[in-house]
């Protein structure tokens, strides 16, 4: 008797309770996996556009190599520009060559064209290329975004948005189904409750008792979901790494420092979620009592 | 002063005034009952089945509040007492059920010392003294027994020694030897009387047993008909 | 008395059933609406198949407008070809414009484009189309695919593989949850059946009253859920309407039979995993018993 | 012939033969029991609380397997039956336990038709001699009652009727009157005598009820320490 360890006075290891983990793990798991993709579809979005709205291809109308690469010097000067490259006239050449085959006649004017790479978070750039460049004679064109880049980001977006839908709905689950259970675990311990309560218990014991069960169980529940996403995303992680570079229009989950904090976030969310549920439903009940 | 109610000497431990109560619309299980049980006494309840017995009980213990009258618990009124103010009274009342209510997954141990876990007190201070009382009712053998494995009368045992664990200012037994063989009733009963005497236990007892209530003293109430009667000495 | 509907055996209306019929309705709409979305993954990237499979570009390196037009007219007639279209070299020169400006040496020679249509499921072609071509004398090169297409078509694979992974989760989520279910339900209502034993009901009485609740709770959930699954796809499918064609990137959820089926299935799958679950537990619950 | 047992006078309904039963390894509640009853007798078991009584009359209804010996009811030795067998044998066997085992979510009238409706009769042959059953305990009024509303002697006669309902050739009683006033306790023993005379039911009553069996001339089992006496009487 001495050392004995005191049963808690919940009763435990019940087999509803065994099936209610197993609900608010799975879910947890989804929700988790839900986050991150949700997460990485945001970052995918984000890289679209900044690559898009980063690179700026500028076509130089009349001159040569050497009017390309002293603009190209010029741009690489203007504060928010992180690079501008001239292509060559092989470069473009080589471009041309399925239409015009291999042997242009030397005199033929060709567009140079210069890739330039902006800082990221610089914005009006375009008008103020235009200026520099026909400030300084050059007659330039810009080519700021190609069309079916755009159609990705959208694309992404209409994703993104499903994904936040989903999470949106997931979470909205999880907090019915743990509100909702932990109603019906009290209401099946309606018994304990009231035999308690007739024993001099006081409300506060009684809830503590509940609050403390749930938010173990929320908490481990959705540790362990959280544990599968993971593993989960990693298997995303590396099947999309199978597929090589060419799976580029797909969000890539990469882990980071954001996946550690969302799947750190849903055991403690689970967990909080299921002891308020508690709290409230004790509660109440408790009025309703006498 | 009100959210810890003292016991005086002077008013009575229970008190019932014009106290109308039932459950469907229209049927009245009591009819205007009015007792009152001065500290330390010793009353017997009785009545046929169904009269109603229970029912005043658990008026008695504030697991139900009246349809009419007012009950007095302690010089405390159920009906208008916060819910802080009925736990102080709870602990102070012990309670054996016609049912038992014991929990099922607790020990036969646990379960006697339910009431003082829930007062917060550490185990070892009353430890010894929930044994003690437990080979008193003749369970020296069956203390870490859970109730399912107890027979019938085990598990009634189990239920008179939760209630009287925290030495309660007033006892109510609900049938509490119903289970038991006359040889264990007599012992049970005899373990409230030391109680009563000893402590001045207020003590209210419903039964059914015509030996039990025939060899003891005490006085009588019958519950008949919606009306409370004496029917062997004075109450209180 | 007389004309008194008689109280099933089994407990109705209780908290813990609410909670697993939630439960089994969240699921279902998650599966249900994933197996959609799997569904219309695949449809797209069928179709993308068939597009990029479909498509072939033949540029003919030698010859005019004329051999352009003749060659077209000829593979239109090989077997298992659909359409073969010339280009004029106006539109080949438009789209030189921006390398080359506007105005082009009329003696520069430029390749000819055909697109070439294939009937679906011809195969080999590309060989036959050299061959024939060949044969007549012409000098062509044959662009079979767009890389950017293969790209796409990739990814849409690997969405068509996390949805079909997602779906499998999820059913496999909601046998448990079922499964479990039951078998807390059964614990739970150990004294019911302990007691329609005794009372000299066979065991086959006593599963049947678990199979035929479990079978109607998992045809309502079910139910429940897929309809709101058919709400989600709508949605769904009109915010893709409503962004217009540019989310061709996206697979597109059209409502058709398939649909229907998918929503059908649902609630008869759920009904059937629950009835046969109650069998099994109950089954081996009762041999336990005694 | 083996799965429909049919009933033959010339041999015991029960029987017990060298039946030793405990829970825990190394105990003994029963020790070596040997007992018969014959078709038609009516019996008491009495013994100390803990004894072992409840523990025999599950052996006798086959709610339990006995660890040594053999148990034959009808006949059919509970050891080795089918499950089959096991099920037609329990649907002559009437039983009352000693905490009433109602499903609290039927009707009184609901909870005494059991019986009769797990077998797939229909409602309409039964439902008079149910209703009059359950006014003939004293429950006309309460048919429609659930039995967490009822009082601890209501469900008491609920589960006699229960065990009463299909007129079943052994009755099995645990303790059926403890929660009963003596008036009412008679008139319940009462009518399980109607059917064992008119009936030729065999009837086991255990209970700690002294004046119960001390109206009655019926033969008395004792039960102590593992060991079954004849207090009074021959049995069978
Ligand atoms: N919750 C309830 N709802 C409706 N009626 C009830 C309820 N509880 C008790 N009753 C009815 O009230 C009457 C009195 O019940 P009570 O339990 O107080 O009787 P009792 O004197 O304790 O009987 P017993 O000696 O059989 O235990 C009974 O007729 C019972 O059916
Ligand atoms: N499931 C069980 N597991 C372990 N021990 C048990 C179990 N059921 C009963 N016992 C023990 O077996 C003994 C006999 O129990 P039983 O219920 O047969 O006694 P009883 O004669 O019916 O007593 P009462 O008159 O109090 O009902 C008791 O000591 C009891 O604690
Ligand atoms: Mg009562
Ligand atoms: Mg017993």
């Amino acid at each position: 008797m001495a050392e004995a360890r005191r049963t808690p006075l919940l009763p435990r290891e019940d087999a509803r309770e065994a099936a209610l983990f197993f609900v608010v793990a799975a879910l947890c798991f989804l929700a988790a996996l839900t986050g991150l993709a949700t997460r990485a579809a945001y970052g995918a979005a984000e890289t679209w556009a900044g690559q898009v709205q980063g690179e700026i291809t500028i076509r130089l109308l009349e001159g040569g190599d050497t009017a390309a690469t002293s603009l190209a010097t010029m741009l690489e000067e203007l504060p928010g520009i992180q690079s501008a490259i001239a292509e060559s006239r092989e470069e473009t050449e080589d471009l041309l060559t399925p239409w015009l085959g291999e042997n242009l006649p030397e005199d033929l004017p060709v567009s140079r064209y210069i890739a330039v790479q902006l800082e990221s978070g610089a914005t009006e750039m375009p008008a103020a290329i235009s200026e520099a460049a026909e400030g300084a004679g050059f007659q330039i064109s810009l080519e700021e975004h190609q069309s079916w880049a755009r159609d990705v980001e959208r694309s992404l977006g209409l994703m993104r948005l499903t994904g936040m839908v989903a999470l949106i709905l997931l979470v909205t689950i999880v907090l019915s189904v743990i509100a909702f259970a932990t109603h019906a675990a009290l209401l099946a311990r309606k018994d304990v409750v009231n035999v308690l309560h007739t024993c001099g218990a006081s409300d506060r014991f009684i809830s503590r008792l509940f609050e403390h069960r749930f938010f173990s169980l929320g908490l481990k529940a959705g540790g362990i979901g959280a544990l599968f996403a993971l593993l989960g995303a990693m298997l995303l992680f590396f099947a999309a790494k199978q597929s090589g570079d060419r799976s580029w229009l797909l969000p890539q989950m990469s882990p980071d420092i954001g996946t550690f904090l969302v799947l750190l976030a849903t055991p403690l969310f689970a967990a909080i979620v299921a002891m308020v549920a508690a709290r409230l439903t004790v509660t109440r009940a408790l009025g309703e009592l006498s | 002063m009100i959210t810890e109610p003292r016991f005086s000497d002077d008013q009575p431990a229970i008190r019932m005034a014009k106290v109308n109560h039932g459950y469907i619309k229209g049927d009245h299980v009591l009819g205007d009952v009015n007792m009152e049980l001065n500290p330390g006494s010793f009353t017997f309840l009785t009545g046929p089945s169904g009269s109603g017995k229970t029912t005043l009980l658990q008026l008695l213990y504030a697991a139900q509040l009246p349809r009419n009258g007012k009950v007095s618990i302690f010089g405390i009124d159920t009906s208008t007492a916060t819910r802080k103010m009925l736990t102080s009274v709870r602990r102070r009342i012990g309670v054996v059920y016609q049912d038992f209510r014991l929990l099922d997954h607790l020990s036969a141990y646990e379960n006697a010392a339910l009431p003082l876990r829930v007062t917060g007190r550490p185990e070892r201070e009353y430890r010894d003294d929930v044994m003690e009382l437990l080979h008193w009712v003749g369970l020296g053998e069956r203390v870490q027994a859970k109730p399912t494995t107890l027979s019938g009368g085990e598990q009634q045992r189990v239920a008179i020694a939760r209630a009287l664990v925290n030495k309660p200012d007033l006892l109510i037994a609900d049938e509490p030897t119903g289970n038991v063989d006359p040889e264990m009733g007599e012992r049970l009963i005899r373990l409230i009387l030391e109680l009563n005497r000893r402590l001045s236990t207020t003590v209210l007892i419903a039964t059914h047993d015509k030996s039990l209530v025939e060899r003891l003293e005490a006085p009588i109430l019958r519950l008949e008909n919606g009306m409370l009667m004496h029917e062997r000495g004075r109450i209180g």
